[in-house]
């Protein structure tokens, strides 16, 4: 659930986010998209993707957790 | 436990990264005075002056000279700071520049140049004089000894300071009030000047520190009047202070002639008072479309000095002293700003701004061409001096002796 | 034995909260540029603008005491249409908390570090926040509490040190209303209105955990009207001290404002107040937004916010640095589009439209109860 | 019996606490009967106490009737023993009339304080407590006698808490010495002293004391939950309990307010807290604490009220100092040079040429050498301790700057941090500031001021969180009690201080009625 949560907010914020870019630069919703991927090779943006990849981590190891303690409480 | 990761976590965040711009003391050479020619082949000649700290430690003091400076030239003024490791060892640091001195010849190409990259760097801060050089190279300035102050620049610096304080002799221009008065289209900017008297070369060597004269000396010389970022041309130490009453003068002393009679300078008797404090408002208005520039200098002062012999305990002389420091100081500013408008045609004074202030509607029709304006415009000036005391005697001595002489 | 974990604010530090919100950002950032010099008259118009925008926000809320923003949603909009805004909330409030985090990570870079990279500053800027917000609404408030004579009397400080520094020039106050008032309307439509007053949705989503909630329509609005106060307070001393040119062009004026005061030769260079201020300003107001966002949350999918503390706070540093590529797409897009498309809707058209269903259906409710009773 | 014994029992009743020495034996597998053959006591006696030395089991006669004297030797005073029962057993024997165990005691021990025993549990918690206990054959109890003389510390000056002005006792390491102190100076009959008996192996007593009608009865409650819950071998100072009854254990703050003076102690039970007491420390400890207690001394109140305003401004300076000057100097010497004045900037820089080495190991080295010499300073005895400070001082102080290892300006910081650390009344909270120094350097050796900012952030945020028996620990800052703030960072006149600290809940939330502000006399008549 968390892990769903997370990849929802992610996939939203990340549309929300190249379609402004859409109307800033005037280009198509994919250009935007990729761009925001694309940009920052040599910048230090590898920092934040840790970032959200640690975190990414954390919500399916929460997951995992938490189903496992329901797990045993039913068992 | 899930704590703990989270703690765990940011201590990894915070040693794992960081430390990019952490700088050791020991690394650094703190610049304290820039001075800029124009280069030979290119654009710009850069001289910084920095710091030697070994020269300032109580312990082992006297190492070497006190600053030491780095010439280069380049063509943008950023580019040259950047690259100064050239030939220096350590990373300059600029936020405590004190002094930027400007070659005449480059004021008179123009200094929009450099100004941006000054202003839009963080490491400046809005805290350093400029000035502008005459006679000699700017590169010279920055070299200039002096036994009580070891650092060249903070010696200028200093000294602005005190002059701005003893007799109100330095407009305070600072980037901020440049760029200001550049952009504003009610005035143009002012800066001081200054001028070395004496042999440069003898000036710099630290063996001149020695003599109780000096080699050389730095002092100032009046302003230096811009049309917008050009150099037009210079006013005298006095003007720059009849200038200075304009723009809110805070100390001053002032010596008038306490009579009308005696035509020569030399022939008349003097009375010379203290401003501890003075304000000024100035008023432009339109007067059938003449413009119309009134001044009004409100002051207190104290007796300092007298050459008469009138009674200092009578009512009657202070008024009659007011009077004639009244119209000193009228004559005198009046005389300024109608030299500034025959002269040069520049607004330095703010006229501009007071008219924008007062009536915005009428200074956005001449907005465009309003140092025209200024030029045409009929000068009002009025003071009011309140003489306060007269120091720790009253009457003068020689009141007594004029008084005996009578008899 | 971990200690109580209670989500409960006092009055006093709802005011506080209200009070670092508003000021601590905009207090730096500067606002109100359209007016020029009238900047204050603007500032002024808007803050009793605010008070009427809170109290609407306090109206909506007092309908339903005890429920929040969403839960008003979804009980006006039936529980699929009202998640659906819902959502659309929580995603302006992550987003919009991205937004000012990248602001203060500018403001850092620009000022006190050049090769630290930006991204360290969000991620341990969001650490600390995680950390905050994880040990619940209460710890927001009670450390706004230590930390707001700091704020209140640095910001003061600014002001007092400005004037006896000889640096604020009163004249450049004038003229005042030179051009009419058309460009106070055009500062305060949609710019002053939306930022910072207009932000105060956020407090929907805290003000119904309040310890005294029939109180706080009248706390919040004397806590608006004191930072209105306050922001005129910082806008004045900066018009005043850079004068109207250099106050325009400044990113961040009180800074440079503060960066002319010199007093005894000694206190100069107070930088750093500025940086504290900010920093402070910014973490509450990322906090705000994000506890709205994650409550949100909680009210869609049923699950208490604070296991998903972190890794959201990790995508918000993320789309800190992602939103834009440069400072002036930043700035643009701070003008150009937030305002009309994200602000306007969330903050004035969407809880104006749901107004008439709630009053409805509260009052279908009442008149039902009150058959039941009878 | 003294008085506070008496409250002891009656309050043992009441609650029915379950921690008694019965219960803790029998966790040790000691049986719990007593028998009315001496025989059997006796043996059951010598198989528990096998063969230690001072294990004593005398046979007498009393009254005719065969019994015997048990006592641990090393504990009780002999030649007291000898007078009180060996003199009484002499003179009885010559009678010849049956008694039983009361008769006995009325008879013979008049005077003596004494208990009984109507189980062998109780028996051997007496013997171990140094009483002298008389089992009589064919009785169904035993008799505790106190002989006393114990051992113990006379009253002192306190060694580590100094005052100038004001009471100059401090605790010492038994306990009822302990409570008499603090009995003397509130002459209440509602404060209230409860006893427990903590840890398996020393079972030792700890008492909670407070004030019936002051007191929270929450807090009491929580008080004594925690207390009952604590499970632990050993308690030989009140450090122990303290680790097991915090609210938080992962903090460098100390959630326990301790001290050894008696007047701090009736301060803190007047305003409303609880005293705990353990039996063998001189540290008493408060709860709840808030984080303000700990810049309060009692001489605040001994002291003129702008004085002590003063120096507790002072003292919450020092704290920062010692917080955050050596951090503010990595900071601001190798991050923002452009903070600094010209002028010091220049002189700072002119004093670190030459180090070899970079600001933060240079102020690493200091500081971990200060502690080093501060531990060593300690725990050296005393003859030894004036040569290390000298060493130290010359160490530090001299050779290290003229031979160029470090610079004079940080000897001053870490100096100065030193010497501002040790301001703290109370010595255990001026050791979390050491610790969150070091990784304050750390922080700002990363990040410059930035990180000394946020670190900072983060602190206050941990300080919120953190509760001391459910009371916030920075109560009247955070949540924000205007009627407290005469005594937090200021010290009002007394008169002014009317109410007890809201924080605590207490049941009496007045202190006095009226102003009761001095003034001088009103001038009689007029004209």
């Amino acid at each position: 659930m968390i892990t769903l949560t997370f990849c929802t907010v992610y996939i939203a914020l990340l549309s929300l986010v190249s379609t402004i870019d859409m109307f800033i630069y005037k280009q198509s919703f994919l250009t935007s998209l990729s761009y925001l991927f694309m940009q920052g090779k040599g910048t230090n943006e590898w920092m934040i993707n840790v970032g959200v990849g640690v975190g990414f981590l954390y919500a399916i190891a929460v997951d995992y957790r938490l189903k496992k303690g329901k797990g045993s409480q039913k068992g | 436990m899930k704590r703990k990761c989270l703690l765990i976590l940011v201590m990894v965040a915070f040693v794992l990264t960081g430390c990019w711009d952490s700088v050791e003391l020991n690394d650094i050479a703190i610049v304290t005075g820039m001075a800029i020619d124009p280069g030979e082949d290119k654009k710009y000649r850069l001289t910084l002056e920095y710091m030697n700290p070994a020269n300032f430690s109580k312990t082992s003091s006297q190492q070497g000279a006190p600053v030491s400076t780095m010439v280069q030239e380049g063509n943008s003024i950023a580019d040259l700071a950047g690259k100064v490791n050239v030939g220096a060892s350590r990373q300059l640091v600029f936020s405590h520049t004190r002094v930027l001195f400007i070659n005449e010849k480059i004021a008179e190409e123009g200094i929009l140049g450099f100004l941006d990259g000054l202003e839009r760097s963080a490491p400046f801060r809005n805290d350093f004089n400029i000035l502008i050089t005459k006679s000699h190279k700017a590169e010279d300035y920055v070299k200039i000894n002096n036994p009580l102050e070891k650092v060249p620049s903070l010696k200028l610096q200093k000294q602005a300071k005190s002059f701005a304080e003893g007799w109100g002799g330095d407009p305070k221009v600072v980037l901020s009030d440049f760029i200001d008065a550049l952009i504003s289209k009610g005035r143009n900017p002012v800066t001081n000047t200054v001028v070395l008297k004496g042999d440069p070369e003898k000036g710099s060597k630290q063996e001149s520190n020695m003599s109780n004269g000096r080699e050389a000396l730095i002092l100032f010389d009046g302003l230096a009047v811009f049309d917008n970022e050009k150099l037009a041309g210079y006013l005298s130490l006095d003007d720059s202070r009849n200038y200075m009453w304009t723009q809110d003068l805070k100390q001053t002393t002032l010596t008038f002639p306490c009579h009308d009679h005696g035509d020569s300078a030399k022939e008349k008797q003097y009375v010379n008072v203290r401003v501890p404090n003075s304000r000024t408002k100035m008023e432009t208005y339109y007067r059938n479309e003449q413009p119309v520039l009134k001044v009004n200098i409100y002051t207190e002062a104290q007796i300092i000095e007298t050459q008469c012999s009138d009674d200092l305990t009578k009512i009657d002389t202070f008024k009659k002293l007011e009077k004639n420091a009244e119209k000193y100081i009228e004559e005198s500013v009046g005389r300024t700003i109608s030299k500034t408008q025959k002269e040069y045609g520049v607004d330095i004074f703010g006229f501009g701004e007071a008219l924008y202030r007062q009536d915005y509607k009428k200074f956005k029709d001449v907005e465009d061409d309003w140092n025209k304006e200024f030029a045409r415009a009929e000068v009002v000036v009025s003071a009011k001096v309140q003489i306060r005391r007269a120091g720790t005697k009253s009457k003068s001595f020689l009141t007594e002796l004029s008084d005996g002489m009578e008899e | 034995m971990n200690p109580k974990l209670v989500e409960k604010l006092s009055l006093w530090q709802l005011a506080i909260l209200i009070f670092i919100f508003e000021v601590g950002s905009v207090a730096v950032v500067g606002v109100g540029q359209e007016a020029k010099q009238d900047a204050w008259i603007a500032i002024a118009l808007a803050t009793g603008i605010g008070i009427g925008l809170i109290a609407f926000y306090m109206f909506l809320l007092s309908k339903l005491p005890g429920k929040n923003l969403f839960e008003i949603l979804v009980f006006c909009l039936g529980k699929w249409v009202g998640k659906f805004i819902g959502a659309l909330y929580v995603l302006y409030f992550f987003y919009i908390a991205s937004r000012v985090l990248r602001d203060f990570c500018e403001l850092i870079i620009t000022v006190i570090f050049k090769r630290t990279p930006i991204e360290t500053i969000a991620i341990t800027m969001m650490l600390v926040i995680v950390y905050m917000l994880y040990l619940g609404l209460e710890v927001l408030g009670r450390t706004s509490e230590v930390f707001i004579p700091y704020v209140f009397s640095f910001i003061i400080f600014i002001g007092l040190g400005t004037l006896f520094s000889g640096e604020m020039e009163f004249k450049n106050l004038q003229p005042i209303l030179a051009d009419g008032i058309g460009p106070i309307a055009k500062a305060i439509f949609p710019q002053l209105l939306t930022f910072p007053f207009g932000e105060m949705i956020a407090f929907m989503m805290i003000i119904p955990y309040l310890t005294k909630f029939k109180k706080a329509g009248k706390v919040s609005i004397a806590a608006v009207a004191i930072s209105g106060l306050m922001i005129i307070y910082a806008s004045v001393i900066q018009i005043t001290t850079l004068g109207l040119n250099m106050w325009e062009r400044s990113s961040f004026p009180l800074l440079s404002a503060a960066r002319e005061i010199s007093l005894l030769a000694f206190i100069e260079r107070v930088d750093l107040i500025i940086v504290f201020i900010v920093m402070y300003g910014i973490i509450v107001k990322v906090s705000v937004f994000f506890y709205g966002g994650l409550k949100g949350i909680e009210v869609i999918i049923n699950k208490p916010y604070r296991t998903l503390v972190f890794p959201l706070g990790m995508v918000i540093s993320y789309f800190s640095i992602q939103i834009s590529d440069t400072f002036a797409e930043h700035i643009e897009e701070g003008i150009m589009v937030i305002p009309m498309f994200l602000h306007l809707p969330f903050q004035l058209f969407i809880p104006a439209l749901i107004t008439p269903i709630l009053i409805w259906k509260v009052k279908k409710q009442q008149r039902r109860t009150d058959n039941e009773s009878v | 019996m003294s008085l506070f014994d008496i409250l002891f029992k009656r309050h043992k009743n009441k609650q029915g606490n379950k921690k008694t020495e019965e219960e803790l034996f029998e966790q040790d597998e000691i049986s719990k009967q007593y028998f009315t053959n001496l025989k059997k006591n006796k043996n059951q006696l010598k198989n528990l106490f096998q063969d230690t030395f001072d294990f004593n089991i005398d046979s007498i006669k009393i009254a005719d009737q065969e019994a015997c004297v048990c006592y641990l030797g090393t504990m009780l005073d002999k030649d007291a023993l000898t007078n009180k029962v060996l003199n009484a057993a002499k003179s009885s024997s010559k009678q010849s009339l049956l008694m039983d165990i009361e008769e006995i005691r009325d008879t013979y021990f008049p005077t003596c304080a004494f208990e009984y025993a109507d189980n062998f549990h109780k028996v051997v918690w007496q013997v171990l407590n140094g009483y002298a206990v008389i089992m009589v054959d064919g009785q169904k109890k035993a008799l505790a006698l106190e002989i006393g003389n114990k051992e113990h510390r006379a009253i002192m000056e306190p060694s580590t808490q100094t005052i100038i002005r004001g009471p100059k006792e401090s605790f010492v390491e038994n306990i009822n010495t302990n409570i008499s102190l603090v009995r003397r100076r509130i002459k209440n009959p509602r404060l209230t002293f409860e006893s427990m008996i903590i840890g398996r192996d020393t079972k030792t007593t700890v008492a909670i004391g407070y004030i019936g009608n002051i007191m929270n009865e929450d807090i009491l409650n929580e008080v004594r939950n925690r207390l009952k819950k604590v499970d632990i071998g050993g308690v030989l100072d009140s450090g122990n309990i303290e680790e097991f009854i915090k609210d938080k254990s992962f903090t460098p703050f100390p959630l326990t307010f301790n001290t050894e003076r008696p007047d701090s102690i009736c301060g803190h039970i007047l305003e409303g807290k609880a005293a705990i007491f353990v039996d063998g420390s001189p540290f008493v400890l408060t709860v709840p604490s808030v984080l303000t207690d700990f810049f309060q001394s009692s001489e605040d109140y001994y002291q003129p009220f702008l004085m002590s305003s003063f120096i507790r401004a002072i003292r919450y300076i020092s704290f920062m100092v010692a917080l955050v000057l050596p951090s503010l100097y990595v900071a601001l010497s190798t991050f923002h040079q452009e903070l600094m004045p010209t002028q010091l900037l220049v002189s700072i820089q002119a004093q670190r040429e030459g180090v070899p080495f970079p600001a933060v190991i240079e102020i690493f080295i200091m500081e971990l050498t200060f502690e080093v010499l501060r531990e060593a300073g300690v725990r050296m005895p005393r003859a030894v301790g004036q040569t290390v400070s000298i060493v130290g001082a010359l160490v530090i102080g001299q050779a290290a700057v003229e031979a160029g290892l470090v610079s004079n300006v940080l000897v001053i910081v870490v100096a100065f941090t030193a010497i501002a650390s040790f301001v703290s009344p109370i010595y255990n909270f001026s050791i979390s500031t050491r610790l969150l120094r070091f990784i304050l350097i750390l922080c700002a050796a990363v990040y410059g001021l930035y990180g000394v900012l946020l670190f900072l952030i983060v602190m206050v945020i941990h300080l919120v969180s953190l509760r001391s028996f459910g009371v916030p620990y920075l109560a009247p800052i955070a949540p924000f009690k205007l009627e407290d703030q005469g005594d937090v960072f200021v010290r009002l006149p007394l008169w002014t201080n009317r109410t007890r600290p809201t924080y605590l809940y207490t049941k009496s939330p007045i202190k006095k009625e009226g102003s009761g502000k001095p003034s001088p006399p009103m001038q009689k008549g007029g004209g």
